[in-house]
């Protein structure tokens, strides 16, 4: 068995308990140990990525028993894809909060390797009430990550956030319980099987359990009428907490892509629904971001809706059920998660020049730096809004061209709307930002370049997943096939080779 | 790669300039770029040679198949000429920009933006792929976004530039759409290979919505009529970006596309009646408005928009010959076009303004610059021997065999006979109300000079090539012409001839009566103007896009107010309808019945009675809960009957963690409690209460469905397996703390991980935070003087050992029967708690000055590094053992690692509930210090 | 014999802890009222541990003696518990007295 | 004999809970209503015990000494807060 | 002995109470019961700065098994009071003057006092010299506290030495 | 009995959730408390309502009727210890907020009940 498998779960465990173990006055060794965490996470997950690749799924056994009666983890192309976009977007969230971010609150060092726990826990699982478990580790470090710093915008957001997030959770488990009570399982595989051959008299009742999960799903990713606590958390967050949140939303994401194609496949009747109710959220959800952005009257906000319409974007391409939709979405995923995390540790720079303007997007006297700074933004901008030549554009072309017409029309419609009113939205934020009336009063300037590395290594990505497309995309075409055969997962999990066959 | 080279060479130094600039400083970014582009200019030779050849140079790699995009490059007669123009300007630009910038501008940053555009620009006439035509094509109106707001503390400027990009970036966005849509008709995007599929691409019922997406693109970059008004707005960019952008090159990449995608998309009525429509459109409403400017450069901005309306309706009058004429205009535009704006901007260089009712009698201060503009002015109004008059004289001709349009044929030529009025009257003002019409007033440079010689030395060179062009066609430009229409055609061209005189024709009479009746519309302008301010009230429409974007984002924000209102209470709402929704909907859209086949079990007294009064007491407490104190009474009752149904169906170990939960809840309310304000929250609307009680029924029921729904189905778990090998698996006979501790271990690391950072959470939420103590209506104003209580400090005292033997017991048990290390981790807990209740936190930390925090880190390694340790054993992570080790004297003695995980999870709980629990008592101490000490 | 003693205590104690509550329920002030619990219940789980401590005795896995841990505690916390309620009682009592002044 | 003495006794602690139950909701004070929930776990440990004996299971015993226990803590944190406010001062 | 043993008394009773708990005399829990009964008391007798003395601590068997008897008959009369008609009660408040010198022994008699026929303890003065109690059924106050005074509070006297 | 039990859980759910939709904060805390107690129970409940199961192995020599489900129980107790973290954290919370925006309204503002 692949021992690998855990060390995204147990590195940033032992870091957090160490960091808890130097307490507080030792900032310094508890940044090196977060900041060996990170780059532990990174290389491991890229070491897991590389295992993925193979097309093998990796199942591991915890406590050696036999699925499906324990907890198992399973590492497919899909979760290595995702474990590697975490720890990317982790290492310069890491930085940025380093930069003193870190010790405006209590326990920071701690929190954050835990979130990551979380989120990498979520990806690996296989089991349906573990993913809850994560879900609750991922969401608690999350709380008291959004509260860290207070004041009052912090604590209002946070509080709309936990409610939200604890009916969340209990509409989890009633959706859990529901399944269990139903089919008598727990583990992902086995409940796929189970729920496609559940006597039909069950069908209403499986089909309600995979409506609230999508419904708890969509709270997590922020989808159309269950948003509403986004915008505000991400916007009152510190800038390296609301950038490493940008994945938050897809964990959301990713249950509702694992659910659709291993628990509900398209083909049964929960699926159906599902599959019908999808592509029509995504679109919605995708106008509510572009709306958004347009309506927005801060930096953070806008980019709070972008990651919105990051959500619908992501939705648009999995609701199609198709290769080359889902192989569109995963390379979306990616592409804004570092983008939109780029963009929120750029606010805080910008933001942070202009007095009692804050990041309020009104004219105001010309940002420092504005040759760095307005680069990055524009760099920012042109990939946030799906502009040519950068990796939201190739995203957009794969999502488009997934689509074809006439059956895409409103798909297209509201993708191609959608890019224009963004792009109206980050021109009119650039251009108040970073053009205005030359006032003499001298505006704080950040010196160096270190306080601007951190956005810098995010946006560059988008450069990167330009550069590297051509492998990107056969990466997440192949992890598209691997999602819609979902059998292999189901075999790997239940009927393990024999012992000496595989790793 | 000579090609790419071509491509890339700007592209890739075009921060060189900006790099230099900080070196170097003023004339070092401009040498740079110069040589960038003249070295371009020379590259471009060798493709040029082939393209003279008919073999054009081209590249073409495979790259991203998936999403369409290649790589590929084509340099044919079409691309060369736009590439000579953009390249040959360019250069003369860069050289006229150099003077014409001050010195306070950061001029490396704008000779940066040049050589980006200039890439882009050229990228976008070689590319041989759709999808990187477009790339470059976005790349050229984000390049002039930035070019056009260069003086960027202009507000015109920054307003102008943003809706420059507004609506060529939308534009842009309707031309992937149709990009798209061709590639999807075509199979390919590769415009060489697409050039021979016009016949099956005009076919295709798509054609027309990709058509029109492809048009919606070139007309918007091209300012054809309704999206021309950015263009005269984008005269707030510095002249030198007007002279390059906004009449040489950028607005001529829409012409540019109708050209190339002549042989694909041509030939059909939509393209006939849209394309020469709107050209037609264009060119009247450009020329009229073009009189009526006072700014210099406006009047130029709109002459330019009605020179590319005179060119996509040539395009678009369809047949071979007015191609070819579109492309000479093109080329003749180009020249004149950029003359008269370098010329107009020298004039605003050395008046300090650009409003013709101010500058006046120019002619005797800057009598060179003055016939330099007149005669590139004279093109502009189609003079002969000058270049403007050959390819409007072919213009003229062309609109006369419109058999298309039927009886109405007449009409066009009389059009365009129209818009060449208007053209020579706007001409003839700019010379005359510039160069002459007596003495300048009041400008802000007085007297004017000539400029540099240098600055003037760009214009003298494209205004000699007005001349050359004009006077001596087959000897200048013909060949060129006959390259680039034949490529663009990629048909034999037809018979032509570029001639000064082809005897007294319709047309030269057309152009005559244009000459004749511009001048006369001059003379008359007065009237004119009088005429035209009452029928265009003065629109801005910059102002009017600014409202509309205005208004738009105020709508914008209405509408994610509508859901995203900041109120918690909404937001529940909507995910509670959503979770209706999820449940109802399903069920009422299946015949089958919710109702399962499993036969009801029968109810007794004593559950019923414990069902009845937990129902109460919830309702109790939603009855209570404005009376805070009130509704932990009732949350206590609730929970004590969830203990006793948990008794009751065979759950002991739950009961057990239910009870100490329950307990330290409720603690924490009391606490909490005593800080929340005084004041009693305020009934809501009925309409309000209603609507949520509704809520809360639907939610209630949906609940009671799936119990009920799972409850009447037949069971078929996976607990068999637990149940056979809890004991021979796991040592262990509580099959729930086997499950807990073995099985599924791995939820209870995460449990405990939960729990301890909800702990560091709470303490980080209470770090730096005083409260007043508020206080709860119906209890007392004053608390009780004495702080504790002889009689409960000192039982209390005696029962903490006997709590912490209790929870050893537990702790030990736990494998085997109800207990285990949660349940002991809460006992302790409790029991310190108890002490701290009856004697004081502070007392309590006296006697005991462990660390919580080291607590529980130790906790959670112990019970990870337990899972961990069956690694040494080459088993997976959590694989327990356990075994039965004989002792004298005491017997045999179970061992299991399952005692040590638990251990973990023992020592977390306990430090958990601790540090929450001390934090939040010294929160009350730490304020009175405060208070006390403030006061 | 056993059933009818063990039966016996259970009756005893069912009764008692039913007439403390009735105490409870129907005396007319607190102070009145906190008589029944304190005592009346008390004594009624007595009778049920005794009880309990006879039916488990008998079986064949030795005697049944943890009840009386149950019994002893109870014995130390009741009177503490109608202590402090009565004391908290005394205490709003007095406030009201006070307002009223 | 057992068979008639075991439902009867517990009709009457189930009767006293409801009994409590209802001094619970009249109050009328604060401190009548922690009485009647102390004696409401009171009653509830000998619910458990005689539960135990009903099912013939001695596992319930657990449970009922940390019923006793919590009642007892529940009790004096209630009564501490309405005497002090701060329960852990 | 006072450094690992500081309450024998207390860890008498815990092995005894342990061994309740386990209902078992196997000599694993013996060993187990009497390691605990040692291990505990040093880490709670921080918890008891002024440990209680208790002078004559046999005298406490007839004591509490007065308080047995005494118990058993207050239930009887105090469910005879519940029973019957509400009026008929006469309840009050009485202040019972206390000898008592050590706080064991005060918590003790209240302990008492609340247990026994009729009788709650409401509130004991913050000098330990008065302990305020409700009486359900007052015939001559006086009486009862002479009563308590005689019947509890004097062997509680003999056995603290107070 | 699956009626009662399905009825105790929508009654529990029912009041959670109304007390959720008050504006004050410790109203909300006091209705997730209900609504997690609901969720608990019908977790339980999904291991089917067993009343004279055996809890454990062997706890009863001769005992004939089937163990119930420990499945849910393990799940439920972890729900539990989830919920009290959740619970302690969103209370305490309510605290800050109280400090920070001055009120124990959940929109921190005090204009609309
Ligand atoms: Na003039
Ligand atoms: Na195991």
């Amino acid at each position: 068995m692949n021992h690998w498998l855990m060390m995204p779960l147990l590195v940033p465990l032992v870091a957090a308990m160490i960091n808890l173990l130097l307490g507080g006055r030792r900032m310094g060794c508890q940044r090196l140990v977060s900041l060996a965490c990170s780059v532990g996470l990174l290389a491991g997950s890229i070491i897991l990525m590389g295992f993925a690749h193979s097309g093998e799924m990796y199942v591991y056994r915890l406590g050696d028993w036999p699925a499906p009666f324990a907890i198992v983890l399973v590492l497919d192309r899909l979760s290595g894809l995702l474990l590697v976009t975490t720890a990317l977007l982790a290492l310069p969230c890491l930085l940025q909060a380093m930069d003193g971010d870190d010790g405006r609150g209590l326990h920071f060092h701690v929190l954050f390797p835990i979130q990551l726990l979380g989120i990498n826990g979520a990806f690996l699982t296989g089991d349906l009430f573990n993913l809850f478990v994560f879900f609750e580790i991922l969401l608690i470090a999350s709380y008291s990550l959004a509260l860290h710093g207070g004041g009052p915008e912090r604590v209002r957001a946070g509080l709309h956030y936990v409610v939200l997030n604890l009916i969340g959770s209990a509409l989890f488990l009633l959706a859990v319980g529901t399944l269990y009570g139903l089919t008598g399982t727990l583990n992902m595989a086995d409940l796929a099987g189970r729920v496609a051959a559940a006597p039909t008299d069950q069908a209403a009742l499986l089909r309600a359990s995979g409506l609230v999960l999508l419904v708890v799903f969509g709270l997590k990713a922020g989808i159309l009428p269950l948003h509403s606590w986004l915008p505000a958390l991400y916007g009152s967050a510190l800038a390296p907490v609301a950038a490493l949140f940008a994945v938050m939303t897809k964990v959301g994401v990713y249950a509702m892509l694992r659910a659709a194609t291993l628990l509900f496949p398209p083909q049964g009747p929960v699926g159906g629904t599902l599959a019908a109710l999808l592509p029509v959220l995504a679109l919605l959800t995708l106008a509510t971001g572009a709306i958004g952005a347009l309506g927005a009257q801060r930096l953070r906000t806008l980019i709070a809706s972008l990651v919105i319409l990051s959500v619908g974007t992501l939705l648009a391409g999995i609701g199609q059920f198709t290769a080359s939709g889902f192989s569109a979405a995963l390379y979306y995923l990616p592409h804004t998660t570092l983008v939109t995390a780029g963009l929120f540790l750029l606010a805080e720079p910008i933001g942070g020049q202009r007095g009692d303007l804050e990041d309020r997007l009104d004219t105001g006297p010309p940002v420092g730096r504005p040759a760095a700074l307005g680069l990055l933004f524009l760099m920012g901008g042109v990939a946030g809004a799906g502009l040519p030549p950068l990796s939201g554009f190739i995203g957009k072309l794969l999502l488009l061209r997934s689509a074809p017409l006439p059956d895409g029309t409103w798909l297209w419609g509201v993708v191609l709307g959608s890019s224009l009113l963004t792009l109206i939205a980050l021109s009119r934020a650039g251009s108040r930002l970073f053009w205005g009336p030359v006032v003499d009063t001298e505006t704080p300037t950040p010196a160096g370049w270190r306080p601007l590395l951190p956005a810098t290594l995010l946006l560059a990505a988008s450069l990167a997943m330009t550069v590297a497309a051509a492998p990107i995309c056969r990466y997440t075409e192949a992890t598209a096939r691997q999602l819609l055969t979902p059998r292999h997962y189901i075999e790997a999990v239940l009927n393990p080779a024999p012992p000496g066959g595989t790793p | 790669m000579l090609l790419y080279a071509l491509v890339l060479l700007p592209l890739i130094g075009s921060p060189l300039p900006a790099l230099t600039a900080r070196l170097a400083g003023r004339t070092a970014p401009v040498l740079t770029a110069a040589a960038i582009s003249a070295v371009a200019l020379l590259l471009a030779l060798p493709p040029l040679a082939a393209a003279f050849a008919g073999a054009p140079m081209e590249a073409y790699h495979s790259w991203l198949p998936q999403a369409g995009l290649d790589l590929g490059l084509r340099m044919d007669g079409l691309g060369a000429l736009f590439v000579l123009l953009i390249l040959g300007i360019g250069l003369l630009v860069l050289l006229y920009a150099h003077y014409y910038l001050t010195k306070e501008e950061a001029v490396g940053r704008f000779y940066s933006f040049f050589l980006v555009f200039m890439g882009a620009m050229v990228g976008v006439v070689l590319s041989d792929h759709l999808l990187q035509l477009l790339v470059f094509w976005e790349l050229t109106s984000l390049s002039s976004f930035l070019l056009i707001g260069f003086n960027h503390q202009r507000r015109e400027a920054r307003d102008g530039a943003a809706m420059a990009l507004t609506i060529t970036g939308g534009g842009g966005l309707a031309l992937l759409a149709g990009f798209l849509l061709l590639g999807q008709i075509a199979g390919t995007y590769r415009i060489s290979a697409l050039l021979d599929m016009g016949d099956l691409i005009r076919a295709h019922p798509l054609y027309t919505p990709a058509l029109v997406l492809i048009l919606l693109g070139a007309f918007t970059k091209s300012a054809q009529f309704p999206f021309h008004f950015w263009l005269p707005r984008a005269m707030a960019a510095p002249t030198p970006v007007s002279a390059y952008l906004h009449s040489a090159t950028m607005v001529k990449a829409g012409v540019f596309l109708l050209a190339r995608l002549f042989p694909v998309l041509a030939g059909t009525e939509p393209w006939f009646f849209i394309v020469g429509g709107i050209g037609l459109l264009t060119l009247l409403y450009g020329a009229y408005h073009a009189l009526f400017q006072h700014d210099l450069k406006g009047l130029l901005a709109y002459s330019t928009i009605s020179h590319l309306g005179l060119i996509v309706l040539l395009f678009g009058i369809d047949t071979p010959l007015a191609a070819v004429a579109g492309v000479f205009h093109i080329i003749n535009h180009a020249t004149f076009k950029a003359s008269l704006f370098m010329a107009a901007g020298i004039i605003d260089h050395e008046t300090g303004t650009r409003d013709m009712r101010f500058i006046n009698g120019l002619w005797g201060y800057m009598p060179r610059t003055a016939a330099l503009a007149m005669v590139a002015a004279a093109a502009m109004a189609g003079v002969p021997l000058l270049n403007g008059f050959l390819s409007k004289e072919m213009f003229f001709a062309e609109t006369l065999h419109l058999s298309a349009l039927g009886p109405a044929r007449g009409l066009v030529p009389l059009a365009a006979t129209l818009a060449g009025v208007f053209a020579v009257a706007y001409s003839a003002r700019f010379i005359h109300d510039v160069f002459f019409n007596g003495e300048p007033k009041g400008l802000p440079i007085y007297p004017p000079h000539e400029p540099p010689r240098f600055m003037r030395l760009p214009v003298v060179i494209l205004v000699g090539q007005c001349l050359l062009v004009g006077i001596v066609p087959g000897l200048t430009v013909a060949p060129f012409l006959a390259l680039a229409a034949g490529d663009m055609l990629g048909t034999p061209l037809p018979d032509y001839s570029l001639a000064i005189w082809h005897g007294f024709t319709t047309p030269l009479a057309m152009s005559l009566a244009a000459l004749i009746g511009g001048l006369t519309l001059y003379a008359a302008r007065q009237r004119l103007f009088a005429f035209h301010r009452q029928r265009w009230p003065s629109v801005d429409a910059l102002v009017l896009f600014q409202t509309a974007l205005d208004r738009l984002a105020a709508m914008a924000r209405r509408l994610t107010r509508l859901v995203a209102n900041g109120s918690l209470q909404q937001a529940i709402a909507l995910v509670l309808l959503a979770t209706i929704l999820a449940v109802y909907w399903p069920l009422a859209n299946t015949p089958s019945s919710i109702t399962g086949p499993v036969r009801f079990s029968s109810i007794d007294g004593l559950t019923l009675t414990g069902a009845l009064l937990m129902m109460a007491a919830a309702m109790l407490a939603v009855y209570w809960h404005r009376h805070r104190f009130t509704v932990l009474v009732a949350l206590s009752v609730v929970g004590l009957m969830v203990v006793l149904a948990f008794v009751r169906f065979s759950a002991p170990d739950l009961a057990l963690t239910q009870l100490a939960v329950e307990v330290v809840t409720i603690l924490l309310l009391i606490l909490a409690l005593f800080f929340l304000p005084r004041r009693g929250q305020s009934k809501s609307q009925p309409p309000r209460r209603v609507f949520h009680l509704l809520l809360a029924l639907a939610m209630g029921t949906a609940a009671g469905l799936l119990t009920w729904g799972v409850l009447t189905r037949p069971f078929d778990s996976i607990a068999a397996f637990f149940l056979a090998n809890s004991l021979p698996g796991g040592g262990g006979a509580n099959v729930v703390n086997v499950i807990l501790v073995d099985f599924r271990g791995f939820d209870t690391l995460g449990e405990i991980t939960v729990l301890a950072v909800a702990a560091l959470g709470i303490q980080a939420l209470l770090d730096n935070l005083c409260l007043e103590a508020g206080m709860v209506e119906g209890i007392p104003d004053r608390w009780a003087d004495e702080r504790h209580i002889l009689v409960l400090s000192l039982i209390t005292r005696l029962l903490l050992p006997l709590a912490l033997l209790v929870a050893i017991h537990f702790f030990l048990r736990g494998h085997n029967a109800p207990g285990g290390g949660f349940i002991a981790g809460l006992v302790s807990a409790v029991a310190l708690i108890l002490q701290s209740m009856a004697s004081g936190i502070a007392w309590t930390r006296q006697q005991w000055r462990a660390g919580y925090r080291p607590l529980i880190a130790w906790g959670v390694l112990i019970t990870a590094a337990t899972g961990a340790g069956s690694w040494l054993f080459g088993h997976p992570f959590l694989t327990s053992a356990f075994g039965h080790v004989r002792l004298p004297l005491v017997g045999e003695l179970e061992l299991a690692t399952a005692m040590l995980f638990d251990l973990g999870v023992a020592l977390a709980v306990f430090g958990v509930v601790m540090l929450i629990l001390e934090t939040l008592g010294n929160l009350n101490q730490r304020c009175a210090e405060t208070r006390k000490g403030g006061a | 014999m056993l059933d009818l003693l063990i039966s016996f205590f259970l009756l005893i104690g069912g009764a008692f802890a039913l007439i403390g509550s009735i105490g409870l329920a129907r005396l007319p002030d607190l102070y009145t009222r906190l008589h029944g619990p304190t005592k009346a219940t008390t004594l009624g789980i007595g009778g049920i541990l005794i009880a309990s401590m006879l039916h488990f005795g008998a079986q064949d896995n030795g005697p049944s003696v943890h009840e009386i841990l149950i019994t002893l505690f109870l014995f130390t916390t009741a009177p503490i518990s109608a202590y402090l309620v009565a004391r908290a009682a005394l205490h709003l009592d007095r406030q009201e007295d006070g307002d009223r002044l | 004999m057992l068979n008639l003495a075991i439902p009867l006794a517990l009709a009457c602690i189930g009767a006293a809970l409801l009994l409590n139950f209802w001094r619970l909701v009249r109050g009328p004070g604060p401190a009548d209503r922690i009485l009647a929930l102390d004696t409401m776990y009171v009653n509830t440990t000998a619910l458990l015990v005689l539960l135990g004996i009903h099912l013939n299971r001695s596992v319930y015993f657990e449970a009922a000494l940390l019923i006793a226990l919590m009642g007892f803590v529940g009790t004096v944190a209630l009564c501490k807060y309405l005497l002090r406010g701060d329960i852990i001062e | 002995m006072n450094r690992w043993l500081p309450q024998p008394l207390t860890s008498l009773c815990l092995w005894l109470l342990w061994l309740l708990l386990t209902e078992s005399l196997a000599p694993g829990h013996l060993l187990l019961g009497g390691l605990l009964a040692l291990a505990l008391p040093l880490f709670t007798v921080r918890f008891c700065p002024d440990r209680p003395r208790i002078h004559r601590p046999l005298l406490l068997l007839p004591y509490l098994a007065v308080l047995l008897w005494d118990i058993t008959v207050a239930n009887l009369v105090v469910a005879r009071l519940i029973l019957g008609p509400a009026r008929r009660l006469r309840p009050a408040f009485i202040e019972l003057p206390l000898d008592l010198g050590s706080d064991l022994a005060v918590v003790l008699l209240t302990h008492t006092v609340s247990l026994t026929p009729g009788t709650v303890a409401a509130h004991l003065s913050p000098d330990r010299r008065v302990l305020l109690i409700h009486a359900l059924d007052v015939d001559d106050s006086a009486e009862l506290v002479a009563h308590i005074k005689q019947r509890y509070e004097r062997p509680l006297k003999e056995i603290f030495a107070c | 009995m699956e009626a009662l039990a399905a009825c105790t859980v929508a009654v529990l759910v029912t009041c959670g959730v109304y007390l959720l939709l008050r504006a004050r904060t410790f109203s909300v805390v006091v209705g997730l408390s209900l609504l997690s107690y609901a969720v608990n129970l019908f977790l339980f409940f999904t291991g089917r309502l067993l009343g004279k199961a055996p809890p454990l192995i062997g706890s009863t020599a001769g005992d004939e009727a089937p163990l119930a489900d420990p499945l849910p129980q393990a799940l439920v107790l972890t729900a539990i210890v989830i919920g009290f973290g959740m619970t302690a954290f969103v209370l305490i919370l309510a605290l800050r907020a109280r400090g920070e925006l001055g009120s124990d309204h959940v929109d921190g503002k005090e204009d609309e009940a």
